[in-house]
């Protein structure tokens, strides 16, 4: 076993630690703005840390090329925390409750645009209880 | 509901993402890729442009009309085969060949590719059509 | 030999020029066209009566399609050439008859050209040699009158004839075709002078009674033998000559043709006497039962011609040379008088406006010359001696008489052929005496009066023949004969007297007339025969009831089919590949559970199996279809996941793009579609679909399974992988052959794809409800 | 492997077969896709599971590869499977705007004009 | 050496995607159901790469690259489609 | 130089659609292009007919890439056949097209679609590779799903989605037959399937059958054969007539010729197989004509008919002899020209009354004799009444049962055309007879019958000529019975 490798299996280690971090907490804290940190945060880092341990094992240390691998790094950087943003501002949008795992309407209101389908307030209370999921 | 993130980030990766999809077109031929592949790349890119801005903006961005885009990526694709008709050789037969070009170097050059630009302006057509006017319909 | 084609083509021609030249001539005028084409083909069949009435028969051959047996082929001898001379003369004196009698709106051109289509292909059916070439000028009779019945075809009554017409008749037509193919396959031709010389092996064959049948199904339809006679009262809304000419002498015979035709065939085994004479009795005796309680003097006439064919066709039935004869004779003699009677019949339709027997009467005095040509007419229908009807039906009773001599319970045929007669005898009277006799009639529709010399002159030929026939029979002697050799295939040398001593035959005739004249005389007696008959079920009342519940039973038969409900339209196709398949595969033991060595994976293959599966099951499962979605995107990655762990990177690619792709798709059209409704589904439902689903789960597993076993051994991937860097330049062999080995696949996926593109601009651009931004192209 | 893909595919088919069997056309869609991918998944196992190398040569000996054919045919089927399957959302769209409803069925005679 | 742990990873991995499909069932809301996909997408991005490990081939960098730029397009569309406003605007 | 005429049915359309997709705002060149393609294709034929007679079977490499690898283009007599009615129907339609289809659609790419569906309809003649018979299939049917809705109209709307689902369903299905027979013999190329199955062995040989009647289905519900033909009726009255008739005419054809390839080609003579089809199609002759017996409307009518005639046409497949092949060929033949004239004369008769429904219409004859005339011969040939090309048709089928000792498929026969005549008078004596003086739209119905004239014209050369027309099938019917022709010609052996 010789260095390369323990950085490699080190890097792993950590990746796939950050991971079931991040799916444990998916699935464990209580509320959604809660569970919203687990994912984004522990699975950016852990998948980073997996694709350098990857970029290690295959380019040698330090990597002599892999230049795609370390893009795919910078994206997901870029990437994961937007789309975590706009989840938790549509989450917030639609009225998820901050203290409560209420059942949430995953449509209510959308019908802000809509004017011509704007359904009377009594049909959009029916359909909500309808739409209830589970 | 403009979200400035999405904005910054968008402009961003947007330049990024469409050189990620030429490059996949070009190296189709050899590694994983294609014109295919490529082509969605580059329509997956242009729909995160659509739902960062709205369909005006990217009329302007992008004053392209899709069915034209969709006929130049089938004349592309048939214009390749129906050459080799004109030399000779059956409809879409492909020939590629190794040129040496200073400071490049040897490089491959396939009719193959002209093919592949084919595939991918129709997919990048088709699909932009198809999203754009389902978000138009609205 | 030109002849023969030129008296059966005429015809056709004609009727195809007739709307050229009705722009030329005139629309009053046309039927002087219709007079030149049938006088043209009477020309041509005069010029071939050597033949006809000589030894030598013609025999014309023109090739069409051997393969089938079928030549355009003629063959002129004494039975065909009879039915062409009468067809053509009687048919030019129908379109003089038509010339006159035709009236506005009614629009002439069309009618005449019908007429002599239906001539021509009368004519082809009696000259042509082959059975096969008969059946299509048989079904060309049929279309013909299907048109000519329906001429008047804003009256309900027009309509309703024709199409009981057409139906009735081309079943019978079918099962003739039916019969000929099997007929032709059998003895390799269809010719009728070559099947003649095969008529042994025929006989012999163990299909005889069956092509007989249905040969004898056509016939018996066409001539509107029981039980489908119920077609030809209903032709009767046909104008009045159309009726004459196809309904009474001409068309309508067209079974009695077959009959004779195929006579030396057929004739030598007892079947045809059981089926034949049997069938024509019955058919007599109904007929004439049904013409004495009709009103309508149309309707008593086709009933009539009904009775009369049924006698010709039971003469045939006996098999021998005096049915045969009988037969010919009868032919022409109806021919002429019946023809006649409708003629007059359409006189006194056209002058008094009515046919109701009821309603007419006295009309001597107004229509004197009309009179005569109905006495003469209703006598020589009667049987009455003078008129030439006494001396074809005095031989068809000594036909009769002769079958005693051959089995006694055949001493049914002239037993009833007595009783038909007298049935036959009274409607006759009544058809005279009603109409002509008694108070002249009041509150008719029109004042009667003698019609134009033109209507008069075709029923006056034909009523002159009539009498001259009558009186001196020995005119027709070479026609009956050479018919007669024609049918039995025997030379034929008989004379036709008017006295043939005190005959059997003699004393039927007496009895007839004495019995006749006894009820026709009493009242009492008749109305026993116009009171409901005891049985209700009549073959009428059977096709009233079918025809229109055949189609409320269609209607439901594909009710249930076509219940316009997807789901179980996906269960036939289902069910029908899995019971297909499934069949097969259990029938070869192929069918069973998986393995244990084929099971064998990682762990983490297993682990993320059913992640995978617990996504699928995730997209049935959700309420939300937001949620629905999003499984289908956790599908999606599973199976690029998949696709990486089976060595697959360009589809692991592409899976994702589409996935991803698909999801932003699927949330676009959510967001226009209505909530999802909670459909309460039955328990039974619920399981129904469970069932189905499982059912077709498993069996694509064993499937697959089996398949797998099975698998090749090599396949053509190895060139690929072998030849890609060489000969084609790449080393990503995926996209060498997407783009090179397999060039035209790709070039069909992107025009899918742009067709999808287009399809989906052209859709959400046209139609209904875009309501805003239209003026915007991308 | 080859049994637990034979049993995805069979659950794909199975959950298919239950969409389909709905009355929102919604719903039908998603099962045909999931039918397309099953479709896809059965075609890359008739090419053989786990037989080698991904298909990109690498101009060495003695190497093999999975079988390249059944992965350019399954691209060409996932291509055409988007582009159908596309059409068919539209016309699902389009079909409740023009009826107000999303089932499936055809409730009314649509020929009468 | 490095294989066998990376085999044990893919385990791991594996049992957390499983794990991620349970907060797709359990929701309870959408855009928790919408975190499951996202962390979905990138379970399956670590389990390729670590896949590339005990397979020895880079061929499916590509694929990492990709899911980590597109994956969260869908991610935006949702939430778009959340927000209540069109998608495309 | 190399021989491309194999290649021209797929190439003109497909290049002519590229050109009217450049020329997307003018009209008139996009007209022009469609009739000119349609002729040049028929030229195309013609040629290639007499090249196949006289050098056997051709065979185009696409791609330059030899038999087995690359893609095949086999044109054989049969094929020939087949693009000959596709390139005569799409003249006929085009022709029609012209003065029936509104600027809204022609603005909106008909012309350029139409073209792409005729390029998949003979790509699927010609195609020797069953991959590639998906796709060209796909090509085909996607032209044919936009083509249905083409207008957006509501009911148009909702009478395809059923089509659309109905042949997704039944691709994935093809697409799971290709698997399985590629998961079997490893190769694509149809001549190479059938080298593989003739040597499988006999534990093999079932499966084979299985994955045969997965084909089958499949076929067998893109040809609308009882029970698989529930989403045709719904289907075919939606589009413009012009369409509607292309459908009638080649596409449902395609599925025929599908069946007969590959039950004569990859999967000849299984008796099992054989069975099935003639049960199937004696099922679709009856089933489907009392459909039609059972509607009103003049084009669900006619849908319901093709189910009944494509009954025929698969039934003289079943009898797997010279002249079963021989009678399913003219049937085609006879169909595809009757089947399009009569929708075109649906489509007038709507145009003249303004209705769909049988019974709103009436006296027709009154005011449109010529018209009447050509609808009732090609009702009558339908009906199969002589001498029309329909007689003919039935006469090879019912030769071909009674070779074979088949005689309950000989009153099968007997028995459909009866149903088939009844709806057929049903339609005449309530559309064009009736009123004596009716009242209809203003409509030049002498521009709009061209193309009926065109169809009629040849199905009376098809009943004339009807033995060298039958020697011409009879030939391409002994080339499918003899598969080891076409398999020599595309393997080179």
């Amino acid at each position: 076993m010789n260095l390369q490798e323990i950085i490699v299996a080190f890097f792993l280690l950590v990746g796939i630690f950050f991971i079931i971090t991040g799916t444990v907490g998916l699935l464990r804290l209580p509320d959604f703005y809660n569970r919203i940190h687990a994912p984004t945060k522990a699975t950016t880092l852990g998948v980073s840390s997996t694709i350098l341990g990857a970029v290690i094992h295959f380019y040698g240390f330090p990597p002599a090329d892999g230049f795609k691998e370390l893009l795919a790094i910078l994206f997901i950087f870029l990437t994961a925390p937007v789309g975590a943003h706009m989840l938790a501002k549509a989450a917030y949008h639609s009225k998820i409750d901050l203290w409560k795992d209420t059942i949430v309407d995953e449509r209510a209101g959308k019908r802000v645009i809509g004017e011509e389908k704007m359904p009377s307030e009594e049909k959009l209370e029916k359909e909500e209880e309808e739409r209830t999921p589970e | 509901m403009i979200s400035l993130i999405l904005h910054r980030v968008t402009r961003v990766i947007i330049h990024i993402l469409l050189i990620f999809s030429i490059f996949l077109l070009l190296k189709g031929h050899n590694e994983p890729g294609g014109g295919f592949i490529a082509g969605l790349m580059a329509s997956v890119s242009i729909v995160l442009v659509y739902l960062t801005y709205d369909i005006e903006t990217v009329k302007r961005f992008m004053p392209i009309s899709y069915p034209a885009m969709i006929a130049l990526g089938l004349f592309f694709a048939t214009g390749m085969g129906l050459g080799g008709v004109v030399l000779g050789y059956p409809f879409l037969t492909q020939t590629f060949d190794y040129f040496q070009i200073p400071l490049v170097g040897e490089i491959e050059l396939a009719t193959a590719l002209i093919f592949d630009i084919g595939v991918f302006l129709t997919v990048v057509g088709a699909t932009l059509l198809i999203i754009s006017s389902i978000g138009e319909g609205s | 030999m030109f002849s023969v084609l030129w008296v059966v083509f005429i015809p056709f021609i004609f009727a195809a020029l007739t709307p050229l030249i009705q722009k030329f001539i005139g629309e009053d005028r046309i039927g002087l066209w219709g007079v030149i084409a049938a006088l043209l083909s009477f020309g041509g069949v005069l010029s071939l009566a050597g033949y006809g009435l000589g030894d030598e028969p013609l025999y014309v051959i023109y090739e069409w399609a051997p393969t089938f047996g079928l030549t355009l082929g003629f063959y002129i001898d004494g039975l065909s050439w009879l039915f062409a001379f009468l067809i053509s003369g009687i048919g030019v004196l129908i379109n003089l008859y038509a010339y006159w009698y035709l009236h506005k709106p009614d629009p002439f051109g069309r009618f005449f050209a019908y007429l002599l289509f239906f001539m021509g292909s009368m004519l082809g059916l009696v000259l042509s040699s082959n059975l096969i070439i008969l059946i299509i000028f048989w079904e060309l009779t049929t279309i013909s009158s299907f048109l000519l019945i329906g001429y008047w075809s804003h009256t309900e009554r027009a309509r309703y004839g024709a199409v009981k017409s057409i139906l009735v008749t081309s079943v019978g037509g079918l099962a003739m075709i039916g019969g000929a193919v099997i007929l032709t396959v059998i003895t390799g031709t269809a010719e009728f002078p070559e099947l003649i010389k095969k008529a042994a092996f025929i006989q012999e064959h163990a299909l005889f009674f069956p092509i007989l049948l249905l040969l004898m199904l056509g016939a018996f339809s066409k001539s509107a033998q029981s039980p489908f006679h119920i077609w030809l009262p209903d032709a009767m809304e046909a104008p009045t000559p159309v009726s004459a000419f196809l309904h009474s002498s001409t068309m309508v015979k067209a079974g009695v043709f077959l009959i004779a035709r195929v006579h030396p065939i057929f004739s030598g085994r007892e079947e045809w006497i059981l089926l034949i004479a049997s069938i024509g009795l019955i058919t007599m005796v109904l007929g004439a039962y049904y013409a004495l309680r009709k009103v309508d003097l149309k309707a008593i006439l086709a009933y009539s011609t009904v009775s009369q064919l049924g006698l010709m066709i039971m003469a045939l039935g006996f098999a021998d040379v005096l049915g045969a004869k009988a037969t010919a004779f009868h032919i022409m003699n109806h021919a002429a008088f019946k023809g006649m009677l409708f003629l007059v019949v359409g006189i006194i339709d056209h002058e008094t406006g009515t046919r109701d027997i009821s309603r007419l009467s006295g009309l001597r005095f107004t229509m004197p010359k009309t009179a005569v040509l109905a006495f003469i007419g209703a006598f020589a229908s009667a049987g009455i001696p003078l008129f030439n009807g006494f001396l074809s039906k005095e031989l068809i009773f000594e036909a009769a008489y002769d079958q005693i001599g051959v089995a006694s319970w055949m001493a049914v045929f002239p037993v009833f052929a007595v009783v038909g007669s007298i049935l036959t005898f009274t409607y006759s009277m009544k058809i005279f005496f009603r109409v002509f006799y008694g108070e002249e009639a009041k509150e008719l529709p029109k004042h009667p009066h003698d019609p134009p010399f033109g209507m008069l002159f075709s029923p006056g030929l034909l009523a002159a023949v009539t009498v001259i026939v009558g009186i001196l029979p020995f005119i027709a002697e070479r026609f009956v004969n050479a018919a007669t050799a024609a049918i039995t295939q025997q030379p034929a040398d008989f004379y036709l007297t008017i006295w043939h001593g005190f005959t059997p035959a003699l004393w039927m005739s007496v009895v007839t007339v004495a019995i006749g004249i006894v009820l026709y005389s009493r009242k009492a007696l008749l109305e026993v025969l116009h009171s409901k008959p005891p049985f209700g079920l009549t073959v009428n009342a059977m096709y009233d009831w079918w025809y229109p519940n055949i189609m409320l039973g269609a209607e439901k038969l594909i009710g249930v089919f076509q219940s316009q409900k997807i789901r179980f339209y996906f269960m036939y196709i289902l069910g029908m590949v899995v019971v297909l398949c499934g069949w097969v595969l259990i029938r070869d033991g192929h069918f069973r559970f998986i393995p244990h060595d084929l099971m064998h994976a990682e762990t983490y293959e297993y682990l993320g199996a059913l992640a995978f599966i617990l996504a699928t099951i995730g997209v049935a499962l959700f309420r939300s279809r937001l949620a629905k979605v999003i499984s289908l995107g956790v599908v999606g990655y599973m199976l690029c996941a998949t696709f990486i762990v089976l060595r697959a990177p360009d589809l692991a690619l592409t899976q994702l793009l589409v996935d991803i792709v698909t999801v932003i798709l699927f949330v676009l059209v959510i967001y226009f579609l209505p909530q999802l409704k909670e459909v309460k589904e039955s328990l039974s439902v619920k399981i129904r679909d469970l069932a189905v689903a499982g059912l077709t789960g498993a069996f694509v597993t064993v499937f697959v399974l089996a398949v797998y076993a099975h698998r090749h051994t090599t396949s053509v991937a190895e060139y690929f992988l072998d030849n890609a860097y060489e000969l084609a330049g790449g080393t990503n062999v995926v996209n060498v052959i997407l783009v090179d080995f397999r060039t035209f696949d790709t070039l069909g996926e992107i025009i899918v794809l742009a067709i999808a593109g287009l399809g989906v601009y052209a859709l959400v651009r046209m139609g209904v409800a875009h309501k805003k931004k239209k003026d915007s192209s991308i | 492997m080859i049994g637990l893909l034979a049993i995805i595919i069979g659950f794909l088919v199975g959950t298919g077969t239950y969409l389909i069997l709905k009355k929102t056309a919604f719903k039908v869609a998603l099962g045909l896709v999931l039918y397309g991918q099953a479709a896809n998944l059965l075609i890359i196992t008739m090419g053989g599971v786990k037989l080698g190398e991904p298909p990109i040569i690498l101009r060495e000996a003695g190497i093999s590869y999975s079988d390249p054919l059944v992965q350019a045919l399954i691209l060409t089927a996932i291509v055409i499977g988007f582009g159908v399957t596309s059409y068919l959302l539209v016309l699902v769209y389009r079909a409740y705007q023009a009826h107000d409803s999303d089932s499936v069925d055809l409730f009314e005679e649509v020929d009468d004009k | 050496m490095i294989e066998y742990l990376a085999l044990i990873i893919l385990i791991i991995i594996s049992l957390s995607i499983a794990l991620c499909m349970i907060r797709v069932y359990k929701g309870p809301s959408t855009p928790d159901r919408v975190m499951a996909l996202d962390t979905i997408a990138v379970n399956v991005l670590a389990f390729i790469v670590i896949l590339s490990i005990v397979l020895g081939t880079e061929m499916f960098f590509d694929a990492v690259l990709v899911i980590a730029v597109i994956a969260f397009v869908g991610t935006v569309a949702i939430s778009k489609y959340l927000m209540k406003g069109d998608i495309i605007e | 130089m190399i021989n491309n005429l194999a290649v021209y049915p797929i190439l003109i359309p497909l290049v002519a659609a590229i050109i009217q997709l450049f020329f997307a705002k003018n009209t008139f060149v996009q007209r022009v292009l469609s009739v000119v393609s349609s002729a040049l294709i028929l030229i195309a034929v013609v040629f290639l007919y007499i090249d196949v007679r006289t050098n056997g079977i051709q065979v185009y490499w696409m791609s330059d890439w030899v038999a087995p690898f690359g893609i095949t283009i086999v044109a054989d007599l049969l094929a020939c056949f087949m693009l000959f009615l596709s390139a005569l129907a799409s003249l006929a339609m085009s022709a029609y097209a012209m003065v029936d289809i509104d600027a809204n659609r022609e603005k909106y790419f008909h012309f350029p679609l139409f073209q792409l569906l005729l390029m998949g309809i003979n790509g699927a003649f010609l195609t020797g590779d069953i991959f590639n018979l998906f796709v060209m299939y796909e090509v085909m049917l996607m032209a044919s799903y936009v083509l249905l809705a083409h207008g957006s109209e509501a009911r148009q709307l909702r009478g395809s989605l059923h089509y659309v689902m109905i042949n997704l369903f039944a691709s994935t299905f093809f697409l799971f037959g290709i698997g399985l027979i590629y998961g079997i013999t490893g190769t694509l190329n149809m001549a190479d399937i059938a080298v593989a199955v003739q040597n499988a062995d006999p534990d093999t040989q079932g499966l084979l059958t299985a994955v045969s009647m997965m084909l089958f289905v499949v076929f067998g519900v893109k040809t609308a054969l009882v029970p698989l033909f529930f989403w045709m009726p719904d289907a075919y009255p939606q589009p413009p007539v012009a369409t509607a008739a292309m459908f009638a005419a080649i596409m449902t054809k395609v599925g025929v010729y599908s069946i007969t390839r590959t039950f004569t080609l990859m999967f000849p003579g299984d008796e099992f197989t054989l069975t099935v089809i003639k049960i199937v199609a004696v099922a679709s002759m009856l089933i489907g004509v009392l459909g039609a017996i059972a509607q009103t409307n003049f084009r669900r009518l006619l849908a319901f008919h093709s189910v009944s005639q494509v009954g025929f046409m698969v039934l003289g497949v079943g009898f797997f002899s010279p002249m079963g092949l021989a009678g399913s060929i003219y049937f085609v033949m006879h169909h595809s020209m009757i089947k399009s004239s009569l929708f075109l004369c649906s489509g007038i008769a709507e145009r003249l009354t303004g209705n769909r429904d049988i019974k709103k219409m009436g006296g027709i004859i009154e005011k449109h004799p010529f018209y009447s005339a050509l609808f009732l011969i090609a009702a009558f040939s339908l009906a199969g009444l002589p001498p029309f090309s329909g007689f003919f048709g039935k006469l090879i089928l019912l030769f071909a049962g009674a070779e074979l000792n088949e005689y309950i498929f000989l009153a099968a026969i007997l028995v459909g055309g009866f149903l088939t005549l009844f709806s057929m008078v049903k339609i005449w004596q309530m559309a064009y007879w009736g009123k004596r003086e009716p009242e209809f739209n203003k409509v030049k119905v002498g521009s709009f019958i061209w193309g009926i004239i065109i169809l009629v014209g040849m199905s009376m050369v098809l009943a004339i000529f009807v033995q060298p027309v039958y020697d011409m099938v009879l030939e391409a019917a002994e080339q499918l019975l003899d598969p080891s022709q076409y398999i020599n010609a595309v393997l080179r052996k």
